[in-house]
């Protein structure tokens, strides 16, 4: 079905025109004041997606950020590129018309844990089986911050919140298993406080053609502090965060003492490593064909508090676009034929 | 035609072909109306099938039909009463038979009348026999029987045969009315072209009904339906929803611009979304989404990127997309919401026709968010309709409803061909950037109020919009009072601004001295007029106007209700035009109202506003 | 209070308390609105906080206020513009000032005034010292400071201590107007119970605060508003939200049915989901759902199984919900739909109020579906509108749409309480099954026309139900023409002969002789009366209604429309109610229009209805 | 947080009243004339659920059919219970507010492919992350019947439908795994030709605790004919059907020849079966905690035309569910306090 036309079907900014100069950060950022809480963790995340901007080297006026609507989804207007602050969890179809129609742009769609999983749920997982060449960075602080601290579909169980004052009895999505079930073709997590992860992140999920989902853990310090503490204070997180590199052995801890090997169930598991079982060590193939063992990383952070979480790359795969698809066949279907043919069919008939 | 047979002339036929869903009748009718077409008339055709997919064969509700009414002058409807009823088993006979006119033709395939048949559907004796049908003309015929006759030499399965019985019946009808059967024949050799023993079957069954009339004793008389004389040019027949589909595609070449259609399959909408899917060619992308919402979502994200989005739907998905049409609004982006009305409330009655969504498209949003409202008023109309949608969508950056409704959908008409090169441009002008000036993307255009539309990709336009109240100018965020209310009055009046560039309503008054004005929306337009002409051959004095813009109305409009001295509003709904005229001008506007799923009759539209006549001294 | 002070008397004053969102302002204003209604004024409070969650400290996008209003007479709004101004930083004070009387009075604390933040919000020059506040009396107090001395011995942070500043802005505001303290030390020892230095700084705090005016030279003069003359009874203070989950908890246990909520938070609406989430106790389930289509639906789905489905939300909620309530139109189960409304179009102003979801509520789904729209008019009231809105639900077997709104919902004043043994119980009059007829599920009762209603779990009344087009009486899919046009007026029928039960519209018109009728619905019953009031103080008159039911509107509202010259509608949108009533009744409604996210301001109404009155010559 | 109360926490039709006397699979047919066309698959699920039902041995009236809207959704009216025909998606949402309300019902949802997983694919995500206890049967013939014909979140790409001239473009859903994704418990599959299997899961199904899922496929003859001939086809049949048995190597084939072992990566693959490798066979176990080798099972089962399948009960494990916990922190609530007492609340005061 897929035939060769010479079009972009690369990497994921392919045909979008690059910048004519080296770019600053103060390029990305627009007049607009900020208005989060202070402490919020979308600040740092700003930042960072400002300062990694220039890297991309891209026209700005050929990015576009498309937002639904939370506390995350004011992103967009703190960036000098084109921007569209929706309406609450359709981003990422708004998004899907726009990347569809353009490939001369770089899409990016911002959303809230809520924006995505509660209300926007099914457009997230068909833009993900569709593989619409855009990026979404889904912001996860395991509430509903912009309505005042109701629970979401990530919070843990029993989460006590205002709308749950005898604690909330739904069990919470994994995003990360999710998008693996809805055919992702790129999954990656990556922390809000740790600027550089989060660039590398943000520059292989741009890279990515298709769509790409980011899981950034943000914490709000408002409605949900300390959400992340554990992979977050210096004391624990060397345990807790647990670093994903295609290629290499999925060790982590102070001097690589802990690693994730495979259990005879078919899942994960986390184990100390000496000598005796290094060679067991699982190696992270972010490109296997099969999403099976990137399911298994994805279940080792559970629903309750958050103790371990890998970050970096899941699954990275490459599957045909279906905005490049759609676009080949509109080249294949070659040129317009007359109008007038078209309206006149094949049965016109006159009246002299 | 031989001299065997005697003829007779008429003005006007209505013809009904009825059978089960797997009898191919909707076939049938399509190919009888392009014969009719062919030779020459006018004509106005009306299916009408299931709800269900292929209900059990040989129930009522498997029943699916197909009514052409054609005629020596220019009709407006698909008539009311059949004249010749054609009846492929006891549920089509049963089903449709107190629709024929008394003293109709009723020509039903006698094969199919078995015991079991019959009871199946409740007759307690065969009505082919018992005498329940003298008031009509019955021709019982063995048409399975003839087909399968006629088809042996092709070496056909009985079953695969006795399916040429449609073409039997087609062969047959077409002789009684003079039809020219070679268009059929030139169609059924390109249909089965892969499949000759098929197509020779249908062939030869459709050759041999038309010598069947010809020569059996039992059809004494053929008739006459002369051609219509109907203004010069080019013709085609054309159902709405494909009159629709083009409009669309026109719009997009008028304006330049890449269409993209963001739909969810939907009855009776379901066909646009076919039929555009088809013409990539034209720059046309169709999206079948995962749902409502998420169609009209991306088609405002195409907009937002410069294409003309549009959407198609019927009644529950346009209740869907009310959300996302508000964010239109507030966006000012073109956007062309296209809803095919269907019976309601929630489902309904899916594959039915009605114009109950006004209201809604008027208010079914959040907010003071005005949207204009465009009808089609015929089938070939859809055409014109949708360009009108779609001008006034680019010109003024807003989304537009432009409504449909089951009947015109799938009814058909003969379209009088457009000269594409004198069809208007649509202007899109887009916004361009000016290194002086800051670029405000809430500045109005002083005429149109329209704002600037600049998709991404222009160095200098970069800019953030969203849902939330925006400055007048700057378009940033405002949560200032006054601003508030100035927006949402600079919306409501650029909407109601468009009325500057519509036209005025016009009215029919032949001789401008009636006293009752009938005023109508959409696919009513047929059977209103087919209403007034039956008062005016009475002798009566009445007027008629309809309306193609239902938001803005038209400028003149209040001045023509008040020149009346009554004001009559045929719907299909309970009276929701009814309800803006009456809000908007303090006009006591009466309604007529028939909710049905069907069109309204032209003889009950005729004699209801004849007695209004009678009553009122016209 | 000492007599080293004088006293003063008034009959009425507004107090703005205003802060950045820290400052604890509407904890403040809760307080203090408290202790008045202890002190035994009427009152009437208005809250007013950022969409932002926390916007920056000192910005003016950052600042929330909260005002009162109370007098020694019933009052009926929070008062146009404040007397009295608490301004806690340079934000809060340029973000007020402009509202403040003529004359009034300033109290800031002076700390905040900081060149840094000045230029933050945008002051060239400080104001406390440029003169540009000479129009009234002002008075920069270091807040900041003599809280942190008052609180010293606490041990707190300078952070921490800094806090309570709040409380001394409360202790010296109750001082001035002579409010009593008691209470609010008794709250601060509940509340920060785990925290006894917390506790204690905030008592001490609010303490030197009300010694600090007692003892200061520069207040001069406090001030003496005695106790209203109310109506003897039992009082509380109460928001529309809080009273609205009261009144769906009283409908659940006037009716006996269990109560379940689906919602999904949107603003203002949540807290009514925060409210009902505490009352399992009573019967009440909530839940949170995936989205406003899941809340509903599954309200719905809790009707159909035996309990009061509720379902709550804003505008944008609203849109999505319709394609659900039309199902609820069809099934003919009640359910009861909350809308606060909130600013539109779209995202709009989700913190303000407004009026603009009205016609969405009569039209916002597709085909005819009525649907009865109730609306409280008050803050306390929202507890008998949700009842009634509740009853109507069960007893005509329909979904019902109450409207509330931001002001409303946040706005408080006191509560008359109800004697619950007083309170018209509701009869869900389930069915029961009867083993020698056969259960119709679309049978009729004659005199409400209501269908029965038998949830799952009867031997016998098994049934099937769904949206497509029922027969009358068996409930069986029907397509059926002359089935569906019964049907559709059948439903619209129901909805009308609510009427029946609904009382007559009263209208005020203190002499009988009124050209001049205000007629309004909604938040707006406050600012109107206040007008009204105004006008007729100024010698004029004018009559004023006020509806609780938007369909069907009572019987007798076409006559009384009729008996005055003219119809004023004032509105919080661009004529919603006006339009209705227009088309109803054919009268030549004038609206008066103003969407700013805010309510009326007395006094301007009551400015409007004297030029008017006077042109009138009343 | 979970408490024992002596509440329905057992199987799913625990709570659920059953009949008086044995029933008869006509005690289950309504007087509706069922309206699918000739030879629909939907006829054979209708039997085996007539037939069924008996054995549940349930009060007719305690069970409840919901269905969304589609030709698979007509089916609650041909059934003599309690019923109720919603709208477009919405089934498992309605579903959720009766199952919630009322433990002594048995809750059944008929829903299509699109009904499900396209418009509806939120919902029932979220159902099955809260395991509200209801049976979803999924019935999969990949495609939109009811509106004549056009493809389907699960239709293979390249599919020709009306909307799709030139070949669809999306990769489609996997039911299973999406549903793996979101946290199920209770995953299975089933076909419509195969009473004996249909029941069998069935019954498994409706014993569960929670949301069950269950995809059947179903043969459209109008618009979808044969896309499961592979697994019907008695010449292919043997080697394409793969059925799942709890504690039982996975063999199929005739003889069992073949069979699934687990690959190096992660995933699981089919080999065919001799004594070398006989004891490399997966054991299926449906209870394992870790849902990874049921994704790894559902993979086997791409998005082209169906060549192989495995059928059964992939996954079945316990967990609370959301309308048990409800229920249980309505209990926990205790009696009603008087409703004069919260209208006065703490400050009220008196005017004499
Ligand atoms: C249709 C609609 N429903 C509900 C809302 C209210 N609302 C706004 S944001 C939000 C949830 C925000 O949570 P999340 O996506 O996690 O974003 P966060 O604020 O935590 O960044 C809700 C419920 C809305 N704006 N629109
Ligand atoms: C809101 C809404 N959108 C669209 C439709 C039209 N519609 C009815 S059923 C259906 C899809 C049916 O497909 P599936 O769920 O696979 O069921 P099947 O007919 O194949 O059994 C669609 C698009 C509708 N009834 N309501
Ligand atoms: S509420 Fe939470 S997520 Fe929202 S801005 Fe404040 S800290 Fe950030
Ligand atoms: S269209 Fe297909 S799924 Fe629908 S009833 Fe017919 S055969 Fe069955
Ligand atoms: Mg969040
Ligand atoms: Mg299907």
């Amino acid at each position: 079905m897929s035939v060769d036309l010479g079009m972009p079907q690369g990497h994921g900014l392919e045909g979008v025109p690059t910048a004519d100069g080296p770019q600053t950060r103060k390029d990305f950022s627009s007049d607009q004041e900020v208005r989060w809480c202070p402490g919020c963790g979308d600040y740092a995340i700003l930042a960072a997606v400002q300062g990694f901007m220039p890297e991309l080297g891209l026209r700005r006026e050929n990015i576009v950020f498309i937002s639904g609507i939370g506390c995350a989804a004011r992103f967009p207007y703190y960036l000098d590129t084109y921007g569209l602050h929706s309406i609450h969890g359709r981003a990422p179809a708004i998004a899907t018309g726009i990347a569809t129609t353009r490939a001369d742009l770089s899409v990016w769609v911002v959303t809230g844990d809520g924006d995505a999983l509660s209300i926007g749920g099914n457009h997230l997982i068909h833009a993900l089986r569709r593989n619409v060449n855009m990026t979404i960075l889904l912001f996860n602080n395991r509430i509903y911050g912009l309505t005042k601290g109701q629970y979401s579909p990530t919070s843990e169980p029993g989460k006590v919140t205002k709308s749950t004052p005898f604690g909330s009895i739904d069990a919470p999505l994994n995003p990360l298993s999710l998008a693996l079930g809805a055919e992702a073709t790129f999954v990656a997590r990556t922390i809000d406080s740790d600027r550089k992860h989060l660039t590398a992140v943000l520059s292989a999920a741009a890279r990515h053609r298709g769509t790409s989902l980011v899981e950034i853990y943000q914490n709000c310090p408002i409605f949900n502090d300390g959400a992340f503490d554990a992979i977050k204070d210096p004391e624990t997180r060397d345990d807790a965060i647990i670093p994903l590199v295609h290629g290499e052995p999925i060790r982590f801890g102070a001097d690589g003492r802990l690693g994730v090997v495979r259990t005879p169930g078919g899942g994960v598991d986390i184990v100390e490593v000496d000598e005796s079982n290094a060679g067991d060590v699982l190696v992270h193939d972010a490109h296997a064909t099969d999403a099976t063992t990137a399911f298994a990383l994805s279940r080792i952070t559970d629903g309750g508090a958050v103790r371990r979480a890998p970050i970096g790359v899941f699954r990275q795969v490459e599957r045909p676009t279906y905005d490049d698809l759609s676009r080949e066949q509109s080249v294949l279907a070659g040129e317009a034929p007359s109008l007038q043919a078209l309206l006149d069919g094949p049965d016109a008939w006159t009246v002299a | 035609m031989t001299a065997s047979k005697s003829t007779e002339e008429l003005t006007r036929v209505v013809i009904r072909f009825a059978g089960d869903s797997g009898d191919g009748m909707q076939l049938t009718g399509d190919r009888f109306t392009q014969e009719t077409a062919d030779f020459g008339n006018d004509l106005s055709t009306l299916p009408n099938f299931p709800a269900e997919i292929r209900a059990p064969a040989g129930t009522l509700p498997g029943v699916s039909s197909f009514q052409i009414h054609f005629a020596d002058y220019d009709i407006l409807t698909p008539g009311d009463h059949p004249d010749v009823l054609i009846a492929m088993n006891p549920a089509a006979l049963k089903a449709n038979i107190g629709d024929l006119q008394a003293g109709g033709t009723a020509i039903v395939d006698a094969h199919e009348f078995t015991d079991r048949n019959l009871k199946r559907v409740g007759y307690e004796s065969n009505p082919l026999e018992d005498g329940s049908l003298s008031d009509y003309q019955l021709h019982a015929i063995d048409l399975t029987g003839l087909t399968v006759g006629a088809v042996e030499e092709f070496g056909l399965s009985r079953k695969d045969a006795s399916r040429a019985k449609n073409m039997f019946a087609l062969g047959l009808v077409s002789w009684m009315f003079g039809r020219p059967i070679d268009g059929s024949i030139a169609f059924l050799g390109k249909k089965f072209a892969g499949a000759p023993a098929i197509r020779d079957a249908n062939v030869a069954a459709l050759r041999t009904g038309y010598n069947y009339g010809e020569t059996t004793e039992s059809f004494a008389v053929s008739y006459v339906v002369k051609p219509a004389v109907i203004p010069s040019g080019r013709y085609r027949n054309i159902t709405g929803n494909t009159a629709l589909s083009y409009g669309i595609v026109a719009a997009g070449q008028l304006s330049g611009l890449q269409v993209f259609l963001g739909a969810y399959p939907i009855t009776p909408a379901s066909d646009i979304l076919h039929e555009l899917s088809k013409h990539k060619a034209f720059g046309v992308t169709t999206f079948q989404a995962e749902d409502e919402i998420a169609g009209v979502g991306a088609a405002l994200g195409a907009s937002f990127a410069g294409s003309l989005g549009v959407t198609t739907t019927s009644g529950p998905g346009l209740a869907l997309k009310g959300e996302t049409i508000g964010l239109g609004v507030m966006l000012e982006l073109p956007l062309v919401v296209i809803d095919v009305q269907r019976g309601g409330p929630s489902t309904g009655l899916p594959t039915k026709t009605e114009q109950s969504d006004l209201l809604q498209a008027m208010n079914g949003r959040n907010g003071e968010a005005p949207v204009p409202v465009v009808a089609a008023q015929s089938p070939a109309d859809c055409f014109d309709a949708a360009i009108e949608a779609a001008r006034i969508a680019i010109t003024y950056r807003t989304p537009v409803i432009l409504l449909s409704d089951g009947y015109l959908a799938n009814g058909s008409e003969p379209w009088s061909l457009p000269d594409v090169e004198s069809l208007p441009r649509i202007e899109p002008g887009f916004a361009t950037a000016d290194p002086d000036t800051t670029f405000l993307p809430y500045a109005r255009d002083p005429q149109t109020l329209a704002r600037p539309w600049a998709p991404p990709g222009i160095a200098g336009l970069e800019h953030r919009i969203g849902g939330l109240e925006k400055a007048d100018g700057t378009g940033d965020i405002s949560y200032d009072p006054a601003n508030h209310d100035h927006m949402v009055r600079l919306r409501q009046a650029k909407v109601d601004g468009i009325a500057a560039s519509i036209p005025e309503v016009e009215v029919d008054d032949p001789d401008g001295h009636a006293k009752i004005l009938v005023i109508g929306w959409g696919s009513t337009y047929g059977p209103i007029g087919a209403g007034c002409r039956r008062a005016r051959l009475a002798g009566h004095r009445i007027a008629q106007a309809h309306l193609r813009h239902l938001n803005p109305f038209p400028a003149n409009l209040g001045e023509v209700l008040a020149a009346y001295d009554r004001v009559i509003v045929p719907e299909m709904n309970l009276g929701q035009l009814r309800s803006l005229l009456r809000a908007t001008y303090l006009v006591d506007a009466e309604g007529y109202n028939a909710v049905r799923g069907m069109p309204f009759g032209a003889a009950e539209l005729g004699q209801h506003f004849i007695e209004l006549c009678i009553k009122e001294g016209e």
